[in-house]
């Protein structure tokens, strides 16, 4: 109750989550809105924007775009969100395990990490994508596997300093189980800060997503907006507004995460948030 | 038409005037043509690798004994006259004199014997299938060529252009292994032009052999292919005159008609007649539901060819009518036609038990999208909508010319989208996708879809080895009808690929190879 | 600790974190090898597709000529042997041995993607400097806003943007390529083309990592001006600017550059984006239409120098992080 | 500068300061109406705990308040000057000028990126006009470290703070501070955060400067002892408001205002008189056998690892009742050794002996078991207890991990929560809601609820304010009383050790130099290290003076009483 209350005076906090909320009212909707699958070729190509109907224009097979952007809201949103929490899934683990146990765990477990933020995070996802061929699942689990770095290191950073702070030893000579302290002390203490980053991750997962469309490796069923942007690039001089709308919906919905998140992590935790950005 | 007859006719060719080509006076030397090469070829020796940026480049470095004509009449290239022996097993040709290569060494027909007995058979698919038929090869003098064949094989006086028989240097590559000899890089040929420089990513620079053997040609300095990966960009640079020249799907379709508008540009769809490419959507035979013929006829019903046509291509396609172009000889438009109708595709699967499921739906098929261009992807997009109509759920597997390519080379398929050159004849271009002998799993461009039928197989074999064209017009009819009818794969487009060029250069379409020609006598008013 | 030490200190650690950057980049390697192995299409098939038309015997030649025939363990094992012998493979795609395929592009990538680094190290920092320093003022929320709206841009729309602003609509600059192709230009003049060339690229490259380090280096600035000591430097009686020459920038540099060390992985993956929108010649674009051709050599070789791009700068960075930071130097703090 | 003040003229006047809190504070005003002058070569010591605005009067003087944080009324003059009335430049002179400050945390309070000789000459460059050569600046740094008393300062001045130890880094601020013959000198807690002999010396030197420059000196401090030590006058801060001020020897002899005689008398003192007897059974409770610990701090690659000795073959023994008291300096190890007694730090070898087991041989469940009658209470309070947890869970769940009833713990630990002065409706309020000494209750009782026979008590008063701290520390003598508790209790301060331990032990650099009951270490140390500790304890000399003990045990009771209607 307190963090929401602190949360609705946080201003930029609020735009973030109206901004957000719209964002998913529309992908919600989308289906009423326009009841046509966003591939029914409805009007002529490169129907310009508002004439026939076309809000936004039409693309090269007379496609609505505004169509294509609602429905884009629903993949680049489940995508994000997914992938984030397969992100927050193998971080927190990693994290947790090498952070309780240290030692030679924990040197392994953070080689391992290094490794993958070592290798370029979006070539390598280019490489996974191709390598499994694109779809909702592969993108998914491609997305998670090289975004759970920074997770897994916050995971691990929140669990050192809890590890040893005095009320877990406190915790520990009162005869509590080691399994009690980490999921009754531990966890929610740290569970915050890493909340913050995950829904970072979301913004950040959703930009890869689009990226990766963008470069021709999206799931081919799915009208996303990297999709449409990556269609749109080569007729840019025909129909700017196959490629301008869906690269506004991006920036919009990131940007409403990300001003969310930081909000969040203001209200929760100032610490996590000045060590963040 | 007897032999005789048929001879004269021969002979004449080997004199006839080189057609197409302005030999009014006023051509003028000098001048550079600046066009596009995309994607980048991997190599410039065009006996090596048959990609098409490999074979437009190399074209102006690699030449062929002849030239094919609008009409794929064969006229003069490296050799000036040819005769074939009236049981149409022997031919000779004769070489035009002073032929040097860039490294200055004369040309001779020992270059030819080796080039294609020796080393195309070894790196030419296509040249290995032809000369195959070839029993025995001489040169009896430094300017005479013979071949023998086995049996006669009409369509063998097509297989001298610079695409399908480029002559290479014997004194280079004989007794070296031929894909990793270092000379590869410097591309030593026949052709008006030499390579100057290539600077990989970015361009690739030929200037004009000096030593070249017709007078006067080439009339152009030098000529640049630019390399520009991204579509928009390539269309940028046609507009604001970076380039003068560009070919194949250097410009996407939609750009086409701005270019048409554009006062200083010249347009045409000649030059791909000995291409005539092909497209059609793939449908693995061995597989339910695939394997009705019913539900094949429906497929070509529901798909609306003019409408795809329209969308996709934007109006540079022509709809096609079976397995041979309109562009190929011995193309009979007297045959079946599948007009666009939903119902008549509905009635086809219902009649063959595949009706609505619960959920409305009849089927679901995977179709994978053939990733060389950005059309495909559209066309993919199109047919899932066509299909839905009927309530088949496509589902378009996105992959990479590596899994593309390995799936259909290995039947692992359901549908796709494919595309093939008519080689200017059926038995070269067409019988290969049909015949039941060419049904070789792993590799690709061959009967993927594992069409056999013992009749057609007979047709087909039967035209390869006559001589006469009436004859062999009967014996490709019949086949086109059967064909028509079994629907082995869905008939989509005649794809028309445009040249598009600044008005100032001429000569730029003299053949049937269009921008593959070796442009010696393009020059610029 | 005397200054000599400290050096030698330096030097230890540069040795130590060399040895673990050969180990790396042997696990790298064979992490790639294992990785693009995995991935589905025969090289040979590929090949085959290429040429037009294909039939066995070519596919077994091909096969023969990379060892594609022999078990993976003998590839990989061959693999890491040409690593060390710095022999990246030959690529049969290309036909031309790998090293060179990425030497010729690594310049032009290099040329883009540390322009646009230092571009926006040096912008972000300053901007993010002044808007700490003038925290709360209309300046410091205009910067903020901006940095928060590029940090929410996708990298390839921005160029995309750019091209429709400046090229197509303005007609101002070249949308694509490295240098105006076949014209004659004194040597000053050729620079200034491809300068001309890289404006968009670099711009679009270099935004989202501007507005990281100028929000980083703001935050740091208010950090740092709450410390103990820059309350000694005013009880010093010291003027504004020393203080912030002298005590804070420094200190608030500290954090901006351990980022920007991290940093350098995302911006090589940018490059790939940038270079396909833009056409710019290099490494970038080579990645994706080796891994279109699936070919293993290139893709295996990119991966390996790419990572070792990366592991160096993270090594330089992490060397200017002990040159500012003394503490770093010997293990305490 | 000095030169300029005449000989007499007050160097600092406060007079009828006023300064606000920002809105929403816990007061209106930080500090209220508060007037006080230093003379020349005059200590004046703040007095007040925490939140009596003391630093706020030093930061005020120097215009160096927080932003948000203003005077609303009354003057400050430093050497004739106000500095509220001085344009920047005229401020800048002041400052590191006339007036000069050190403060609390001299790690923080120094650039931790330039070497300390740069931080000396750039107070220097700023002052000195015309602007002195490079190589004279150079040799007045050279002085001013040798005058601190650091040693080697050809080396020193090319070094970084973090080289230096606290001692050496508060002379560095010092050197910074005389750089410019500074007529006044503020040092806020500048003693707070060092050690006792480290803490003694540093008064020696502020007081020697002051001596041989004649200069005046407001000192903040806590600490009654230090007053004793240093003060000429005093000033008794409480909430913001002056309580009493006037010369040391008279506000410590006979103090006027209560709250002043209760801080005094906060104070603790060796009750030397009452040890109250031990039944010595032949058995200890626990047993300590020759602990060893070492710790390796990691430095990058091919680095030798720094070795740091935390215990070196440490025996002690603890007897039903009794409490032995563990003293040394920061780094001696004293926390090790209570944290390896309950196994939250593994000892390299040695043994720990209770209940008839050897701990360091218990793994898991059976360590859980045998832990469970040896307890400890840290330091911070504010660490130990579980944000996320009510009070009355934390106390519960250690006799819940026992199985007993969630109903009986709860029950339990409301009785608990009012034994150690809490109203039982604590137990369903969350730990943010208590201040630091209740918390330190709250820790006690928790771990009380598990009916130990051994308590270990890590710091346990330290971070508490004087008067809060003596209530504790009467708490925990009471229980110890009536549980026969035994108890380890390791502390800094060897005032506090003195009040309320039967046995001490010392520790330096891990070892044990010397052993003893209270008495025998208090009144005759037989090592040189131990008198140096003793010596080092502030306002010793004054508050071992007779008479002042005496009354000690009286007091007591009293102060329980006021410490339960505190909460």
């Amino acid at each position: 109750m307190e963090t929401v209350r602190a949360f609705l005076r946080h201003p930029s906090g609020m735009i973030g989550l109206v901004l957000l909320l719209i964002v998913v009212v529309v992908a919600i909707i989308a289906p009423i809105m326009f009841p046509v699958s966003p591939w029914e070729m409805v009007g002529a190509p490169f129907t310009p924007p508002g004439e026939d109907g076309l809000w936004l224009g039409g693309d090269t097979l007379g496609r609505d775009v505004a169509a294509g952007v609602a429905y884009g809201a629903r993949v680049s949103l489940l995508i994000g969100i997914a992938s984030a929490l397969a992100a927050m899934a193998i971080g927190v683990v990693v994290g947790a395990i090498s952070g309780y146990f240290g030692g030679k765990v924990d040197l392994v477990l953070m080689r391992m990490t290094e490794l993958f933020q070592t290798i370029p995070a979006f070539v390598l996802a280019i490489l996974l994508v191709a390598t499994f061929n694109p779809s909702l699942l592969t993108i998914i689990l491609t997305i998670g596997a090289v975004s759970w770095p920074p997770l897994a290191r916050l995971t691990r950073a929140e669990f050192l300093r809890l590890r040893h702070r005095e009320f877990v030893e406190a915790a520990q000579c009162q005869g509590e189980r080691t399994w009690r302290i980490v999921l009754g002390h531990i966890l929610p203490n740290a569970i915050s800060p890493i909340l913050v980053v995950t829904s970072l991750t979301v913004a950040t997962a959703i930009l890869l997503e689009s990226a990766l469309s963008f470069m021709g490796l999206g799931d081919p069923n799915l009208m996303s907006w990297g999709f449409m942007i990556g269609a749109g690039r080569t007729v840019i001089r025909n129909a700017w507004w196959m490629s301008v709308f869906p690269g506004l919906a991006i920036l919009v919905t990131v940007l409403a995460i990300n001003l969310f998140g930081e909000g969040l992590s203001d209200v929760l935790n100032p610490r996590v948030s000045r060590r963040r950005s | 038409m007897n032999r005789r007859e048929f001879t004269k006719a021969m002979l004449a060719c080997g004199a006839a005037i080189p057609f197409g080509i302005t030999r009014a006076a006023g051509q003028t030397r000098g001048g550079t043509l600046n066009t596009i090469i995309q994607p980048e070829p991997p190599v410039l020796v065009t006996a090596l690798n048959q990609q098409q940026p490999t074979l437009t480049l190399g074209g102006k470095i690699y030449e062929g004994l002849l030239k094919y004509d609008a009409d794929l009449k064969p006229m003069p290239g490296m050799a000036q006259s040819w005769e074939v022996s009236p049981d149409g097993l022997t031919y000779t040709f004769k070489l035009f004199p002073g032929i040097t290569f860039h490294d200055g060494k004369p040309m001779t027909s020992e270059d030819v014997v080796f080039s294609c007995m020796k080393l195309l058979v070894e790196t030419h698919p296509r040249a290995r299938q032809n000369f195959s038929r070839v029993a025995s090869a001489e040169a009896p003098d430094p300017l005479t060529v013979v071949f023998e064949l086995k049996q006669p094989f009409a369509p063998f006086i097509g297989c001298f252009d610079c695409t399908s028989a480029p002559i290479v240097p014997k004194h280079i590559y004989d007794g070296t292994d031929y894909r990793k000899n270092p000379e590869n890089d410097k591309a030593i040929g026949t052709g008006p032009f030499k390579l100057k420089e290539w600077v990989r990513g970015s361009h690739v620079h030929l200037v004009r052999h000096d030593g070249y053997y017709l007078k006067d040609e080439p009339y152009l300095d030098e000529i640049v292919y630019r390399v520009i990966p991204d579509a928009a960009s390539r269309a940028l640079a046609l507009e604001n005159g970076t380039v003068q020249l560009v070919q194949w799907s250097d410009v996407e379709f939609y750009d086409v008609q701005r270019f048409k508008a554009q006062k200083n540009l010249e347009f045409t769809t000649k030059g791909y007649e000995y291409f005539a490419p092909h497209q059609w959507l793939e449908m693995n035979n061995r597989i339910a539901p695939m394997n009705d013929k019913r539900f094949r006829q429906a497929v070509m019903h529901l798909i609306d060819r003019e409408a795809f046509s329209k969308r996709v291509y934007f109006g540079n396609a022509k709809v096609a009518t079976g397995p041979i172009s309109s562009k190929t000889r011995f193309y009979d438009p007297n045959v079946k036609r599948y007009e666009f109708s939903v119902d008549k595709a509905k009635a086809l699967l219902d009649d063959m038990g595949l009706k609505p499921g619960a959920n409305g739906k009849r089927a679901e098929i995977k179709y994978i999208v053939p990733p060389y261009s950005e059309s495909y992807q559209r066309a993919g997009e199109f047919f899932r909508q066509s299909f839905a109509r009927v309530g088949i759920d496509l589902v378009l597997v996105g992959t990479d010319m590596a899994g593309w390519a390995e799936k259909v080379g290995n039947w692992d398929y359901e549908m796709t989208q494919n595309l093939l050159y008519q080689l200017g004849d059926p038995a070269l271009g067409v019988a290969r996708t049909y015949i039941s002998s060419n049904i070789k799993k792993g590799i690709l461009f061959s009967n993927t879809q594992g069409y056999s039928n013992p009749e057609v197989d007979k047709l087909f074999d039967e035209a390869a080895i006559t001589l006469d064209a009436a004859k062999r017009q009967e014996l490709y009819s019949k086949v086109q009808q059967i064909l028509v009818e079994d629907v082995p794969v869905a008939w989509t487009l005649e794809i028309e690929y445009p040249i598009i060029y600044d008005k100032a250069f001429r000569n730029i379409v003299t053949t049937g190879i269009g921008s593959h020609e070796t442009f010696g006598s393009v020059y610029k008013s | 600790m005397t200054p000599l030490g400290s050096a030698a200190a330096i030097g230890l650690q540069a040795i130590s974190r060399i040895a673990q950057l050969v180990a790396v980049i042997l696990v790298i390697a064979t992490f790639n090898f294992v990785l693009v192995r995995a991935a589905p299409g025969d090289p040979a098939q590929v090949m085959a597709g290429q040429s037009g038309a294909s039939d066995p015997k070519l596919l077994d030649d091909l096969r023969k000529e990379y060892g594609l025939d022999k078990p993976y363990f003998v590839q990989l094992v061959s693999h890491l042997g040409r690593i060390v012998r710095l022999d990246l493979g030959y690529s049969y795609r290309q036909r031309r041995p790998v090293v060179d395929l990425i030497l010729e592009r690594l310049p032009a990538t290099l040329l883009l993607t540390v322009t646009a680094f230092c571009l926006a190290l040096l912008i972000g920092t300053a901007l993010g400097a002044l808007a700490g320093l003038a925290a709360g003022s209309v300046l410091d929320t205009v910067f903020t806003v901006l940095s928060l709206v590029l940090y929410a841009t996708p990298v390839f729309w921005l160029g995309l943007m750019l091209v429709l602003v400046f090229s197509v609509t303005l007609g101002w600059l070249p949308p694509f390529g490295y240098e105006t192709i076949n014209v004659q230009l004194s040597p000053i003049a050729h620079a200034l083309d491809i300068m001309k060339h890289m404006i968009m690229p670099v711009t679009s490259l270099a935004a989202i990592y501007l507005a990281i380090y100028a929000r980083l280096m703001r935050s740091s600035i208010i950090e740092v001006a709450q410390q103990d000591f820059i309350k000694t430097a005013r009880a010093k009686g010291l003027s504004g600017t020393r203080i912030v020459v002298g005590h804070m920038l420094r200190n608030a540099l500290v954090p901006v550059v351990t980022v920007a060390g991290m940093q350098a992985g995302a911006l090589v993956g940018g490059a790939v984006v940038i270079e396909t929108v833009f056409a710019w010649p290099g490494l970038g674009r080579l990645t994706f239409e080796a891994l279109l051709q699936r070919d293993y050599p290139v893709l295996l070789g990119i991966f390996l120098i790419l990572s070792i791009v990366v592991i160096v700068l993270n090594l330089l960075t992490d060397l200017v992080y002990r040159l500012i930071d003394p503490r770093m130097t010997t293990g305490a703090a | 500068m000095s030169e300029s003040v005449q000989a007499n003229a007050p160097v600092l006047a406060v007079d009828r300061l006023s300064i606000a809190l920002p809105k929403g504070g816990d007061r209106p005003l930080a500090v209220e109406n508060v007037s006080f002058e230093i003379k020349p070569n005059e200590v004046v010591c703040l007095v007040g705990e925490s939140g009596s605005g003391k630093s706020m009067i030093a930061h005020a003087v120097l215009q160096l308040l927080p932003r948000g944080v203003d005077v609303v009324s009354g003057a400050v003059t430093v050497a004739g000057q106000d500095p509220s009335k001085l344009d920047g430049r005229g401020l800048r002179n002041l400052r590191g000028g006339n007036a000069a400050m050190i403060f609390q945390e001299p790690l923080s309070s120094l650039n931790p990126l330039k070497r300390v000789g740069k931080q000396i000459e750039e107070m220097i460059l700023a002052h000195q006009r015309p602007t002195p050569s490079m190589a004279e600046v150079r040799e007045r740094v050279q002085t001013l470290l040798t005058q601190v008393g650091l040693p080697n300062p050809l080396l020193l001045e090319k070094s970084y703070p973090f080289e230096l130890s606290g001692g050496q880094r508060q002379r560095v601020m010092i050197a910074i501070a005389m750089a410019n013959r500074p007529a006044l000198l503020i040092a806020d807690e500048p003693t707070t955060a060092l050690d006792v002999t480290t803490q003694r010396q540093i008064l020696r030197l502020i007081d020697d400067l002051r001596r041989e420059r004649g200069m005046g000196v407001l000192l903040i401090t806590h600490d009654f002892g230090v007053v004793a030590d240093v003060a000429d006058r005093v000033v008794v801060l409480r909430h913001g408001k002056v309580v009493e001020q006037g010369t040391a020897s008279e506000v410590l002899r006979n103090p006027q205002a209560a709250y002043t005689r209760e801080l005094i008398d906060a104070v603790p003192k060796a009750r030397l008189a009452d040890i109250h007897d031990t039944i010595v059974r032949p058995e200890p409770l626990l047993e300590v056998v020759g602990l060893q610990k070492t710790f390796r701090v990691k430095r990058g690659w091919l680095q030798p690892p720094r070795e740091v000795v935390a215990a070196e073959g440490i025996s002690l023994t603890l007897h039903e009742g009794e409490t032995l008291a563990v003293v040394g300096e920061s780094g001696s190890g004293k926390s090790t050794l209570g944290r390896m007694i309950m196994r939250l730090t593994e000892p390299d070898a040695g043994a720990i002996r209770f209940g008839g087991a050897d701990l360091r041989l218990l793994r898991g469940e059976a360590l859980r078991q045998a832990r469970r009658r040896l307890q400890i209470v840290f330091q911070d309070p504010f660490a130990s207890l579980d944000p996320r947890q009510k009070v009355g869970d934390a106390i519960a769940r250690g006799p819940m991990a026992y199985g007993t009833s969630r109903a009986e713990a709860m029950a339990q630990a409301r009785k608990l929560l009012a034994r150690v002065g809490l109203s039982e409706t604590a137990a369903d309020r969350y730990p943010h809601e208590f201040s630091g000494g209740q918390r330190q209750r709250i820790c006690i009782a928790r771990a009380l609820a598990l009916k130990p026979r051994v308590l270990i008590a890590d710091e346990a008063v330290s971070a508490l304010d004087i008067s809060v701290q003596a209530q504790v520390l009467a708490l925990l003598a009471e229980l110890r009383q009536e549980m026969r508790l035994a108890m380890i209790f390791i502390t800094h301060d060897l005032r506090i050790a003195a009040e309320i331990a039967d046995r001490v032990i010392v520790l330096q650099k891990g070892r044990i130099v010397e052993e003893g009951t209270t008495a025998e270490v208090f009144t005759a140390p037989r090592q040189a290290y131990t008198r140096d500790l003793l010596d080092a304890i502030p306002g010793r000399d004054f508050f071992d003076q007779p008479g002042f003990a005496a009354a000690a045990g009286a007091r007591q009771t009293a102060r329980i009483d006021s410490g339960i209607d505190a909460v």
